[in-house]
């Protein structure tokens, strides 16, 4: 069933067209069929054999094809164009109308021309079966226009529920890790606490040239040793600043054996030798 | 009153149903009642059965309430395989205020509407073929659109075509519990003209089942899915 | 049956019903039903009866149709002097579901579930001293949440702060009998979980009794029990 070539369906506007002129221009015209327009060269034989007011599994095929083929002529006559597939349909039909009225040997290749008429007569059957369908689908009652569902529905109300897990060991690791960073995190935070020896320098730098006398270190850094924590961190800083200031002229160190108390002056142009004891 | 009948049918089922009392089983009538009264939407038997009682029978319980509601203003419909409580279409009259505004198909789209809903699966050769018209895109895109249809998978044959079958809106909107229930399918394979061919070899397919694949057909290609759904 | 009683009663109002003839009376009913099942709000009377026959008996339809319906799993309700159809009030449980989702506890919260079991009673303030970081209050959300620890009382301190404490959902959940089972620092080093090196003055405390109240504890107030759960 190759003959019918599909045709568009902006094709069918034209057809139809075509045919409100015939409709009008030829009220004489044994084929008046009232439709919006054809779809196709199918369609139009359908509405053909439904104008043969037969039912369509009976229809002659031949006096079909010929009021196709009187129906082209018409409107061929009235000088209209036609689409390609109309004309394509036309040939065929002519064909096969010619392999119906000649007696013919079946080769057992080709379909003899019943074979044809059947195979045309299937197609028209469909068509018109889907047709029939159509029409039954759409007068169904149908949700929405016919029938209805529960217009005021009553919601399912979700409580979302949150179920925690966790195991023993999860706690107790968790807090496990979390004592001993923070046992770990206090000594971080002792560190913080440093003088460092900048701290000392800019300390001791103020003092210089208001330390005439030998003076211990310990109470020129009093102020400073006020918090427990620091002594070490502020005697250190203050024994390593000195001696930068010491090494660049401005301070003198004492100390008489380890450990003993260390002592600080300015330095004085004469005080050379005082410096070597500076080593502690 | 139409409605004694139903309650005899019910007092017949309680009969049956050993594993409940009749007071079990007019509350789980009572249960399903309430939960799909409640929806807007069919619900399944088995979404039923696991709200009510271990071990109760929902297929009797639901043939027991589609009875007794069988001759009332309401009616329990079997939908798309689910089951859903819709206003008896005799009464459509009285709800013209609460009908929604239909998509209006046209009549190229209806009618291949139908041939993807009666020969399942189809490409679009096959709706061109029954029709002897080329089916616009436009055509498809608006059935498409309307969730009627759905792109199912493709033909394994030369150029892999896309076949086209409906989907559970589709079997919603029309009220039908399966596609085997759809008007006059049941003739229409009888005489052959769900067939591809010719009658003269007579093979009638079903139509086909919305759900999975037909033995010629291979599941859509990712790009099938991914990409516009318009098929070229 | 129940039905049967709604049966009868309707055919009482049908004999009383002397403008409608049984099957009237059965057609109006149905009317009503499909009316009601449909419409998006309840109905009053009046619109109802302006879209049934001329002359039916609103009220007695109503009447009977509220009967029938007044065992089944939908009721037919007045509400606010208009008529719909309501889930009965026993079987709203089934309109309601549950989604449990399961969730682990984030690390904060573990580390603050863990300082209150070993703490308690706790501040939020002791927490945030032995956790050395602001606690966010969707962490105590979160493991009220999950029923695992409780306000206990407030702090007999400046502000009267709000202490917390576990539950016996705690217990159950990590398999304790007592707080008193959790395990000291010498099991924990022996667990493997405490470093054998940690400082010798580190401690962690024995857990407090979970029942009854701290000396310097006093109980909560009325307002903390029943406004909402989160202290800010």
């Amino acid at each position: 069933m190759t003959a019918a070539a599909p045709t568009s369906e902006q094709d069918q506007e034209k057809i139809w067209e075509a045919y409100a002129v015939l409709d009008r221009g030829a009220s004489d015209s044994a084929l008046v069929v009232d439709v919006d327009g054809f779809e196709g060269p199918l369609d139009l034989l359908l509405e053909l054999a439904r104008s043969q007011k037969v039912d369509i599994a009976r229809i002659s095929i031949l006096a079909l094809a010929d009021q196709y083929l009187a129906y082209i002529e018409k409107i061929r006559s009235l000088r209209l164009e036609l689409a390609a597939d109309y004309l394509v349909m036309a040939a065929w039909l002519a064909y096969l109308k010619s392999r119906l009225l000649i007696p013919e040997v079946s080769d057992g290749e080709e379909p003899t021309g019943e074979e044809l008429a059947a195979a045309l007569a299937f197609r028209l059957q469909r068509l018109e079966a889907m047709r029939d369908a159509a029409a039954r689908l759409a007068n169904r009652d149908r949700l929405g226009r016919d029938i209805f569902s529960r217009g005021d529905p009553e919601p399912v109300a979700i409580t979302r529920k949150n179920e925690y897990s966790a195991t023993l060991h999860d706690l107790l690791a968790a807090y496990a890790t979390q004592r001993q960073e923070k046992a770990i995190a206090v000594v971080t935070i002792g560190a913080r606490a440093v003088w460092s020896l900048q701290d000392a320098r800019h300390a001791l730098t103020r003092l210089v040239g208001h330390v005439a006398e030998w003076t211990p270190m310990e109470v020129l850094m009093s102020p400073y040793l006020s918090s427990l924590g620091m002594r070490r961190s502020v005697t250190a800083s203050a024994f390593g600043a000195s001696l930068e200031l010491v090494r660049e002229g401005k301070l003198e160190l004492r100390q008489t054996e380890p450990f003993a108390p260390l002592y600080v002056r300015d330095r004085t142009p004469l005080a050379l030798v005082s410096s070597e004891t500076g080593n502690g | 009153m139409a409605n004694s009948a139903a309650v005899m049918i019910a007092v017949d089922n309680d009969a049956n149903a050993q594993s409940q009392s009749p007071e079990e089983w007019r509350q789980s009538l009572r249960m399903i009642e309430a939960m799909l009264f409640a929806s807007a939407e069919a619900l399944a038997a088995e979404d039923l059965a696991s709200r009510l009682p271990e071990g109760a029978d929902v297929a009797g319980l639901l043939a027991d309430l589609k009875e007794t509601y069988a001759t009332r203003g309401v009616n329990l419909m079997q939908v798309a395989g689910k089951w859903a409580f819709r206003t008896a279409g005799d009464l459509k009259f009285l709800l013209a205020r609460e009908a929604v505004e239909q998509r209006r198909l046209s009549r190229a789209a209806l009618e291949t509407l139908a041939i993807i809903a009666y020969h399942q699966p189809v490409t679009r050769a096959d709706i061109e073929e029954i029709r002897g018209v080329a089916t616009s895109t436009g055509t498809l895109d608006v059935l498409l659109e309307s969730g009627w249809i759905r792109m199912r998978g493709r033909r394994k044959a030369p150029g892999r075509p896309i076949t086209y079958g409906t989907t559970e809106a589709f079997l919603t909107h029309f009220g039908l519990d399966t596609v085997a229930d759809l008007p006059g399918v049941d003739e229409l394979k009888a005489a052959g003209l769900l067939d591809s061919r010719v009658p003269a070899n007579f093979t009638i397919p079903e139509p086909g089942a919305t759900e999975g694949l037909a033995p010629d057909e291979d599941p859509l290609d990712e790009a099938d899915l991914l990409g516009d759904s318009t098929p070229r």
